[in-house]
């Protein structure tokens, strides 16, 4: 479908190749089982491979993308109910495409030396590969229920890769031992956090099947493409008042994916799985399928909005959630002392940033901003924080310990890592003019604080606070690994003669290159946001004609790739990394104050500190209120109705009332020749008189 | 007049004549111990009647059961299906008496007033006059009294024969009662005349025929083992020889259902009551009495005596809906000739097992499935069959049954027999299944015994009738089509 | 005729119900017999009555018929109480009852 | 209306029948159920079928009531005296009784019967003859089987086997 | 192919006494071999003859009650070939398993019979022992043929006494198969089995007789033309799902199913749980859906829900399981629900959904029996608590389990999220349409409930994997080793089916839509 210009005497092969790129990983899938009873190292090489081919074939798809070229290739699927499988490899999808492929390869290259030596290799390798191509479904499928299928793909690699260790050791649990919340303990084995996972995604799974099949009720179809050529179904959910409705149930697909609030709480059980596999979750696959939806379908409600529909409630929903999760599980970042926990509260608040962007797209009518920010946004965060997550994984690796107090004063030892760690700190971080993460964060604020909505200056202090939380806990986590002294545990790893050492080759260049690419990218992150948005200015009007307005850009008088920027912005960001990580190197860097102590001053801070390492209670009352309250009156119900009620009543009680009545009878026949025949006389007598009535 | 080779006289001929003979060779002989010759003189007689009587169904000479003959007696289809039910249930007696009686005094009277007996039983399907009926009736009886009590000095034998003897004596001058009102309202003992004179009666006279109406139900309904007239039943079918209750369930009730057939129902239509409701509210009080009875027995005589009460409320269910489609009559039929075979079968089983091991208590039938293979197997298609459990023609008979209930056009009590009937052949399904579970689950170390020769042929039989039309049940659905007495108009009630 | 059919139905029918009375309460199996003979020619009565104020014979031939067949049940009736008789040395109904439930 | 030789039957045969049931002694018992019998044919003389009365008197009270009067004769003496009787079965018999006569004479008071009454001349009795040997022969077959029936039941019953036996190995 | 069906049907069962003699004469092996090979062909006869779309036999029965035919339309389809395809791969299966079962019931025997007795050499009790495997796996493989007749015969049916004598006809080996070879006290729970869904079949009777007679012929065809009076209409129809509610196990007659699918032997609680009790679905489609439309238009609500109750009761009861078949047989209640559910949506997509669901609980739910065969016969327990980490003892029996579970919890790409997707679909879409015609909200609500439904589905079956193939492995189960390839191959074999199906579920949608579109008169 896509008119190559440039390479139109070829054969059209960008179709294929947008097939292949999940085609590929799960044919890995298919084939690592059997490759893996043969040789187990074999299987590594097979998923590198395969991961890198599927890489390359999304990489071909780039070229005509940045020209907003549009790939649309379908085939008949459930053709009795009229749908069609397709990939839709337009602009979005191929740069989405592309970020989840190569990040992948590169986390699957660092599994090779973090999964050395496991034994059960093979399955890791299997779902890791099921994972991406599932991913890559999401990517580039043309209609909701094809993306359904790799959302819960997804969802189940997640499931199997979380309870990966599914032996349950202790060392594999996440959580501190014995540490109870509102009467729960928090402390979680991989196939607990795995079916935790699973369970409260599908949650959100539900939720977006109930908006597909809204719309599919009216539309008749899940294809994107279809959804936009025709919007007569709008109008008629409009018209009932469903629009919105629909629209916030797909969005609450997204918010179980990206574990949004109130669907948060899996995430951090989720880092019981390999690091590998957190890092494939938070950067590249899982979590970023949320936003991806959200990416998916933003357009087709922001042409929706253009063209009148009353959609401010949805948009504000999404810009909210995405808000309130961001400062919240930031504030609970700060306090956590396991090392990829703190890692995973930071997932978890990044993407609120990125849903709050694509929100306020939605507020502001101007579309592209927003979206543009957030997708961008995205594709930092992938960059550095699969970065962070390789690393903190060697750390554990190396350590032995997935707390932070275990470590400490590692500078020295890992020097490799620490330079790493702080390349993609500093772009979490949000590092002036030199990260990505600067570059989008600050893209993020603009276009909040542009949107020109009553809810814009909440929304826009809570970004600003939250980035100033995110700087904090970045340079604390830093701090705690890196510097200060040596831990006990570390001490007594090395009397055991176990050193500290760097991480191997094949694990620190993917992070190393990562890392380097966040400073990179970074700097000339402005002109790279900048085509990105010129881009998806013309994706969008192209595709979903929606007018742009340029008339802020053109007020700056500044150079065009210059035009995203806003000064509120751009002081609010330089504030919050300066304060965050004064902050950081306060307690953390230079050790000025000591943190516990400090917490440990005040009832007010000790409270807020217990609020918050108690992750606001939130966990616990979820247990309570989805967990051992429906368990609870299950048991109710099985012990008193099925039990006694029904199984008494019907299976016994029938039985003895049935024994009852033949005692009666047999009773009655007493062997008295006389009562028989007395019976035998009134009996003619009844008939008689029965006959009459 | 009756020709003088019209069926009745000729099974009256050869049974009667071979009846008499019997006790008289007997004296002549004075030989012991000759069971089975007897029994196989008895035998081939009831063989060639049944073969007369199948012949001429078969061939088609029966006329479909139509208006009723001026005669005493009638030579049509329904009499011929009851003939053959009879017929068979003696077979299968002296079938089964072959063993049974071996070594017992007295063969010869014994045969003999089985054959009397028989006759009495057709002759009541023939009969189209009351006087006739009511002798025929007797005829049956007296002989099943002395049957009953025939083990002398079996105490509960005696005691069985009493009771059924004071029952039966009571029941008949109940019913000679009610005949006498009938022929004082109609002037008339022929049945077809006592129609018409119902028909036309004086509205005055109405309380008297209804009187009468309920005199017949009491008086049959005592042999059909109707509650509240079925108190003698359980005792007598337990404390008589297993072969002689085998006689009493499958034919002498069957019997009593052609005489109800003939007498109350024809009777009741041309008088044009609501007296169907009565007999609904009989038949589901019947049926439920009988199989809540029959759960909690130990011996599997008695429990098949209530099983049979159960069964006498399921066709009483035909009977209830007759005036309103003919769908309910046919099956009272085709299940008067299930039933016959599966509780003869039953009973035969019954007796075999007692002759052989002496048991009567279920719980000591553990493994019997294992000891008495074929026998347990006819046992167990009877009980099945009984139960109605397709494809036995067991299903099919009680499949018309309820299915007449629930005809269109129906007063709205109808609908209630057959929940009530598929509820209780549900509940039924208990105690046959109790049965069943005693003989083949549990037990498992029992070696086989051999088993009576007769009594295998007689399961041999059963098995095949009973499956043979669980598979293919056209032929005799057919059959009892034509056996439905075709009323005449007049005396139809108007739906 | 002077009397009234109804005299005689009513005489009938008391027989009938002493007959019932006498069968359902009486232990004796004998008089159990009588009993039942009562309501026989209760019957009869009936029959005949009937058959006289139609006016038709058939009444009194099956008064006959119920006559003979009534008097074939009384021998196997007795002979039924002899062997009990044998076995108990008792004629007592109601002590009959081994058989029962 | 009844005569006066009606009603002395009716309080003969009424009479006497409840006697049978209640006189202590089973003899004369037996004694009151022939009155009972005899004022049955005394009935059917007052209905103008002698034929029947005869045939009653015949074989009822020369047959069945003396061969009762035998049996009575044969069981042991106590027993003829004995009357065990159960109070509330008693009661319950009364009232069965009671209710049945009510119910049952309503019924036949309600009917249409009362009004009935005859002058015709009664049925000459050979007419019965006819009747037996045209319309009812095969009745009168079955009738015969049923007398030949009972006979040899009630013989094989009654008869002792240790004395057939015994003259048998004699 | 003529005379195909009638030969599917009456093969097994006029053969069942050769796999008997076979048994006795030769062996386990030959028995199962043969019942395989039978059922095998018969399987294919009905696949091939599937194939053609719509097919029909006819033979002459009875002139009261109609011919006696087979039918293979777009309804029957899905369920002949998943009856017969569980069936025969069961066959195989049945044989470790049975074996294991004969073995533990001699031990039991033996023990029985000659305690206190002297003691018997090896020799001969290893000889007694064979000759009573030998009966033993006859008798069974002759039962399971009559077994798999009975339901394929009642979803051809072309005559509702037909219906009903397949019907019952499938209860008696049933029954016998419970009674002999159940765990537990199988005779009671036999009877129990029997009692209930006879009570069930009975009542469907009633229906049947209804109809029948006021249509004046029992044949499909001549009801689905008739026009029956409205006042017999809804009386029967109400009998009719009352007994194949019976049947279904809805919620409050669901009682039998967790006594008699937990007591069955595994093979047959696999052919039980799913095959013959979905078949109490395709009662309520062939009889209510297509023959009283109008009904069912008025009653569709009610089954909604009543299957919402069942879904959501039943898995809250399989949460509480211990016992790993009791779970499953909860489960099954549930998943009854979900058809239930798809029924009362009163869509195409919906109906087309629950008949789906039946597909996939029978693929599914096979598996996860299955695989607590393997465990009993492996491990000697199925309850939860003595069981754990198995994962790596039996991958194989874990990878099909875990396909099996996810089938049930409708995840894709298994076929259980094709069902599932249309099934609420549909229903929403009804939901929609009532809301939009009478602002009826009651739909919505069942909707929304229903999807709970599948969270604490998935739930229960997470939960279950976790707690039988994950965590610790207990002390005891450390010399556990993986089944043998009679279990192993059948589970695969259904596990590639599921996936397969859920893929391109066009498989059986081809023959599903298409009669719901017509039944449904879209």
């Amino acid at each position: 479908m896509a008119d190559a210009s440039m390479l139109s005497f070829l054969p059209d092969f960008a179709p294929t190749s947008a097939w292949l790129v999940w085609i590929l990983p799960f044919i890995a899938a298919l084939i690592i089982p059997a490759v893996g009873k043969a040789t187990q190292r074999g299987t590594g090489w097979v998923a590198v491979g395969f991961a890198l081919m599927s890489a390359i074939s999304a990489a071909t798809l780039l070229p005509g993308a940045l020209e907003a070229h549009e790939v649309h290739d379908q085939v008949n699927w459930i053709s009795t109910i009229g749908i069609k499988a397709g990939v839709l490899a337009d602009p979005l999808a191929v740069i989405m495409a592309n970020v989840v492929g190569w990040i992948s390869f590169l986390i699957m290259v660092y599994s090779t030396g973090y999964m050395k030596g496991d034994k059960d290799i093979t399955r890791f390798w299997f779902w890791m590969m099921f994972f991406i191509g599932s991913m890559q479904i999401i990517v580039l499928s043309d209609n909701l229920l094809m993306m359904f299928f790799g959302w819960e793909g997804v969802g189940l690699a997640s499931y199997a890769l979380i309870s990966f260790w599914y032996r349950d050791k202790n060392k594999d649990h996440v959580g501190v031992q014995g540490r109870t919340v509102l009467g729960l303990q928090e402390y979680y084995a991989p196939t607990h956090a795995g079916m935790k996972a699973f369970i409260m995604t599908k949650v959100g799974d539900i939720m977006m099947l109930s908006g597909m099949f809204l719309i599919f009720a009216f539309a008749g179809t899940f294809g994107f493409r279809e959804l936009m050529h025709d919007t007569a179904w709008a109008s008629a959910m409009q018209a009932q008042g469903l629009l919105v409705p629909a629209a916030v149930l797909l969005f609450g697909g997204a918010i179980g994916k990206s574990a949004q609030f109130p669907l948060n709480e899996w995430l951090l059980e989720a880092m019981t799985g390999p690091t590998a596999v957190s890092a494939l979750i938070h950067a590249a696959t899982m979590v970023k399928a949320g936003v991806f939806l959200v990416a998916r379908i933003g357009p087709l409600f922001f042409a929706l909005a253009a063209a009148g529909f009353a959609l401010d409630q949805f948009f504000e929903v999404i810009a909210w959630v995405g808000g309130i999760t961001a400062i919240l599980l930031a504030t609970q970042g700060m306090v956590n002392p396991e090392i990829k926990k703190v890692l995973a509260y930071s997932t978890g608040s990044q993407i609120g940033y990125m849903m709050m962007a694509m929100g306020v797209a939605g507020l502001s009518h101007q579309y592209v901003d927003g979206y543009t920010a957030g997708f961008f946004h995205l594709i930092s965060h992938a960059m550095f924080k699969a970065s962070l997550f390789m690393a903190a994984g060697s750390l554990l690796h190396v350590v032995g310990s997935r707390f932070m107090t275990d470590m400490g004063g590692l500078r020295k030892h890992m020097k490799k890592t620490y330079a790493f760690m702080w390349a993609a700190g500093l772009g979490l971080m949000g590092a002036p003019f030199i990260t990505t993460g600067f570059w989008s964060k600050d893209a993020i604020f603009a276009a909040v604080y542009e949107s020109g909505n009553t809810w814009a200056m909440p929304l826009f202090s809570i970004a600003v606070l939250t980035a100033v939380i995110t700087t904090f806990y970045t340079t604390r986590m830093i701090g705690m690994v890196f510097f200060g002294d040596k831990s006990k545990h570390i001490e007594h790893m090395e009397k055991e003669g176990h050193h500290v050492h760097e991480a191997s080759l094949s694990m620190w260049v993917p992070y190393g290159i990562l890392a380097v690419l966040t400073i990179g990218i970074g700097v000339i992150g402005l002109s790279a946001e900048h085509g990105i948005h010129e881009l998806f200015t013309e994706y969008l009007g192209h595709t979903f004609h929606i007018e742009t307005e340029h008339g802020a850009e053109e007020d700056n008088g500044l150079p065009s790739f210059l035009a995203g920027i806003n000064p509120v912005a751009l002081v609010a960001s330089l504030a919050a990394f300066g304060i965050g990580i004064s902050l950081g190197y306060v307690f953390y860097i230079g050790r000025f104050v000591d943190p516990v102590k400090f917490v440990n001053s005040n009832i007010f801070f000790y409270a807020i500190h217990k609020t918050l390492l108690n992750r606001w209670y939130l966990n616990a009352i979820v247990y309570w209120c989805f967990v051992v309250a429906p368990l609870w009156l299950a048991r109710g119900i099985w012990r008193y109705f099925e039990r006694y009620a029904i199984d008494l009543g019907l299976n016994v009680g029938l039985e003895k009332s049935v024994g009852w009545s033949a005692k009666v009878v047999q009773k009655a026949q007493t062997g008295v020749a006389q009562s028989y025949l007395y019976v035998f006389g009134a009996g003619i007598l009844f008939v008689v008189l029965f006959l009459f009535l | 007049m009756i020709e003088i080779t019209s069926t009745p006289i000729i099974l009256i001929a050869i049974l009667g004549t071979v009846g008499m003979i019997l006790p008289v060779m007997s004296v002549v002989r004075k030989e012991k111990g000759s069971n089975s010759f007897y029994a196989a003189i008895a035998f081939g007689a009831l063989i060639a009647s049944i073969g007369y009587v199948a012949y001429e169904v078969v061939s088609g000479q029966l006329p479909p059961a139509a208006v009723f003959s001026a005669d005493v007696l009638a030579n049509d289809s329904f009499s011929g299906l009851f003939a053959i039910a009879m017929l068979i249930v003696a077979i299968i007696t002296t079938a089964g008496s072959f063993n049974f009686m071996r070594g017992q005094a007295h063969p010869p009277v014994y045969y003999s007033l089985i054959l009397l007996s028989t006759i009495g039983m057709v002759l009541v399907a023939y009969s189209t006059d009351l006087v006739m009926l009511f002798v025929a009736w007797e005829l049956m009886s007296i002989p099943t009294y002395v049957l009953a009590g025939f083990m002398k000095k079996n105490p509960s034998s005696n005691e069985a024969a009493l009771k059924y003897f004071l029952f039966g004596a009571l029941s008949s001058a109940i019913i000679i009662y009610g005949i006498s009102i009938v022929y004082g309202l109609t002037g008339s003992t022929n049945i077809g005349e006592v129609m018409t004179g119902l028909a036309n009666l004086d509205p005055s006279m109405m309380p008297l025929a209804l009187l009468a109406v309920g005199m017949f139900i009491a008086g049959f309904g005592f042999k059909m083992g109707l509650v509240p007239f079925h108190m003698w039943l359980p005792d007598t079918y337990e404390g008589a020889p297993p072969t002689i209750t085998a006689l009493l369930a499958a034919g002498t009730k069957k019997a009593g259902f052609a005489a109800a057939l003939r007498v109350i129902i024809m009777g009741t239509i041309a008088l044009q009551l609501d007296w169907t409701f009565a007999l609904g509210v009989i038949a589901v009080m019947t049926m439920t009495v009988g199989n809540i009875a029959a759960i909690m027995q130990k011996n599997i005589s008695r429990m098949l005596a209530y099983s049979s009460i159960g069964h006498a409320g399921y066709i009483l269910i035909g009977l209830a809906v007759a005036p309103f489609t003919s769908l309910g009559i046919q099956g009272s039929l085709f299940h008067v000739l299930n039933h016959s075979v599966m509780k003869g079968a039953a009973f035969i089983a019954i007796a075999g097992i007692v002759t052989t091991i002496g048991i009567t208590n279920i719980d000591k039938l553990k493994g019997l499935g294992r000891k008495m293979p074929i026998t347990s197997l006819g046992l167990v298609i009877s009980l099945l069959a009984l139960a109605g459990v397709p494809p036995t023609a067991g299903f099919w008979s009680k499949l018309l049954l309820f299915g007449s209930a629930l005809e269109t056009g129906l007063p709205a009590w109808a609908g209630w027999l057959a929940i009530a009937g598929v509820l209780n052949s549900a509940l039924s399904l208990a105690y046959y299944g109790w049965i069943i579970r005693k003989m083949y689950f549990e037990g498992e170390t029992e070696k086989k015994i051999k088993e009576p020769k007769a009594i295998i042929g007689v399961m041999i039989f059963s098995i095949i009738f009973l499956v043979g039309i669980g598979v293919y049940p056209d032929p005799i659905i057919e059959f009892t089509k034509n056996a439905v007495p075709i009323l005449d108009n007049a005396l139809i009630i108007s739906k | 005729m002077t009397n009234t059919m109804l005299d005689f139905v009513i005489v009938s029918i008391a027989l009938l119900a002493i007959g019932i009375y006498g069968i359902s309460v009486k232990r004796n199996a004998i008089r159990m017999l009588f009993a039942v003979e009562m309501i026989v020619n209760a019957a009869n009565l009936n029959l005949v009555a009937f058959g006289r104020f139609l006016p038709n014979s058939q009444g009194q031939t099956f008064a006959l018929f119920s006559i003979a067949i009534a008097a074939a049940e009384v021998a196997v009736g007795l002979a039924l109480i002899i062997v009990a008789y044998r076995m108990y040395k008792n004629v007592d109904i109601a002590e009959f009852r081994s058989l029962k439930g | 209306m009844a005569d006066a030789v009606f009603l002395g039957l009716a309080v003969i045969t009424i009479g006497s029948a409840i006697a049978a049931l209640e006189v202590r002694s089973l003899i004369y018992g037996s004694i009151a159920l022939m009155g009972t019998l005899g004022g049955i044919a005394g009935f059917f003389l007052l209905l103008d079928s002698p034929f029947v009365a005869m045939f009653q008197i015949a074989v009822y009270i020369g047959s069945i009531a003396v061969l009762i009067l035998f049996t009575v004769m044969l069981v042991r003496r106590q027993l003829i005296f004995i009357k065990i009787e159960d109070k509330r079965r008693r009661y319950a018999g009364i009232g069965l009784m009671l209710s049945l006569m009510m119910g049952l004479g309503a019924i036949i008071l309600s009917s249409g019967i009362k009004t009935v009454t005859t002058d015709e001349p009664p049925v000459d009795f050979r007419a019965i003859g006819a009747d037996f040997l045209t319309y009812y022969w095969p009745a009168l077959i079955l009738m015969g089987f049923i007398l030949a029936a009972s006979v040899i039941g009630a013989l094989t019953l009654a008869r002792r086997e240790d004395l057939t036996n015994d003259q048998h190995n004699a | 192919m003529e005379y195909a069906l009638l030969q599917a049907v009456f093969l097994p069962l006029l053969l069942s006494p050769i796999a008997y003699i076979l048994g006795r004469k030769m062996g386990p092996n030959a028995a199962t071999w043969f019942t395989f090979g039978l059922l095998l062909y018969c399987t294919f006869l009905v696949i091939q003859v599937s194939l053609s779309g719509s097919y029909e036999e006819h033979y002459v029965w009875t002139k009261l009650f109609g011919e006696f035919g087979f039918r293979l339309d777009g309804l029957a389809i899905p369920f002949a070939v998943i009856i017969y395809v569980l069936s025969t791969v069961l066959a195989l299966y049945s044989k470790p398993y049975m074996l294991h079962k004969f073995h533990e019931m001699y031990e039991e025997h033996v023990h029985h019979s000659h305690s206190g007795s002297g003691q018997t050499t090896a020799m001969v009790e290893s000889s007694e022992m064979n000759t009573y495997v030998n009966k033993q796996s006859g008798l069974y493989f002759a039962l399971y043929l009559v077994f798999a007749m009975g339901m394929l015969g009642t979803v051809l049916a072309t005559n509702l006494i037909e219906f009903y004598i397949f019907f019952e006809v499938m209860l008696i080996p049933g029954f016998f198969l419970v009674a002999f070879w159940g765990d537990g006290p199988r005779r009671r729970i036999s009877l129990m089995f029997l009692f209930w869904t006879h009570v069930g079949a009975v009542v469907l009777l009633l229906g049947f007789l209804t109809i029948g007679l006021a249509v004046g012929s029992f044949d499909f065809t001549a009801i689905s033309e008739a026009k029956i009076p409205q006042d017999v209409l809804m009386l029967s129809a109400i009998a009719i799902v009352l007994g194949l509610a019976v049947k279904m196990a809805a919620f409050i007659f669901h009682i039998w199913l967790p006594y008699v699918h937990g007591a069955a032997p595994t093979p047959i609680s696999a052919l039980l749980s799913p095959a013959m009790i979905g078949i109490g679905a395709y009662g309520v489609f062939r009889l209510i859906i297509e023959f009283l439309p109008n009904t069912y238009a008025d009653m569709a609500i009610w089954l909604h829900i009543w299957g919402l109750m069942t879904m959501i009761y039943g898995g809250a009861m399989a949460l509480m399981q211990d016992d790993v078949k009791r779970l499953l047989a909860y489960s099954s209640v549930s998943q009854m629900g979900y058809i239930l559910f798809g029924i009362g949506s009163y869509s195409t997509l919906g109906l087309a959904g629950a008949e789906f669901m039946y597909v996939t609980h029978g693929l599914g739910k096979a598996l996860l029996f299955m695989t607590a065969g393997v465990l009993i016969v492996q491990c000697g327990t199925r309850s939860m608590t003595k069981l754990g980490g198995l994962a790596g003892k039996m991958p194989i029996t874990a990878v099909c389990s875990v396909i099996g579970a996810l089938t049930i919890a409708g995840v894709p790409p298994t076929s259980g999220f094709m069902g599932e997707w249309t099934l609420f679909a549909g229903a929403l879409d009804t939901a929609v349409k009532e809301n939009a015609a009478s602002g009826a909200t009651l739909r919505y609500i069942a909707f929304g409930l229903g999807l709970v439904a599948t969270v604490i589905t998935m739930s229960y079956m997470l939960w279950m994997l976790k707690r039988v193939f994950f965590g610790k492995l207990p002390e005891h189960l450390s010399h556990v080793k993986e089944a043998s390839w009679y279990m192993t191959a059948p589970m695969m074999v259904l596990a590639g089916f599921t996936i397969v199906v859920g893929i391109y579920p066009d498989l059986f949608f081809e023959d599903i839509i298409p009669y719901m579109k017509g039944v449904l008169g879209v």
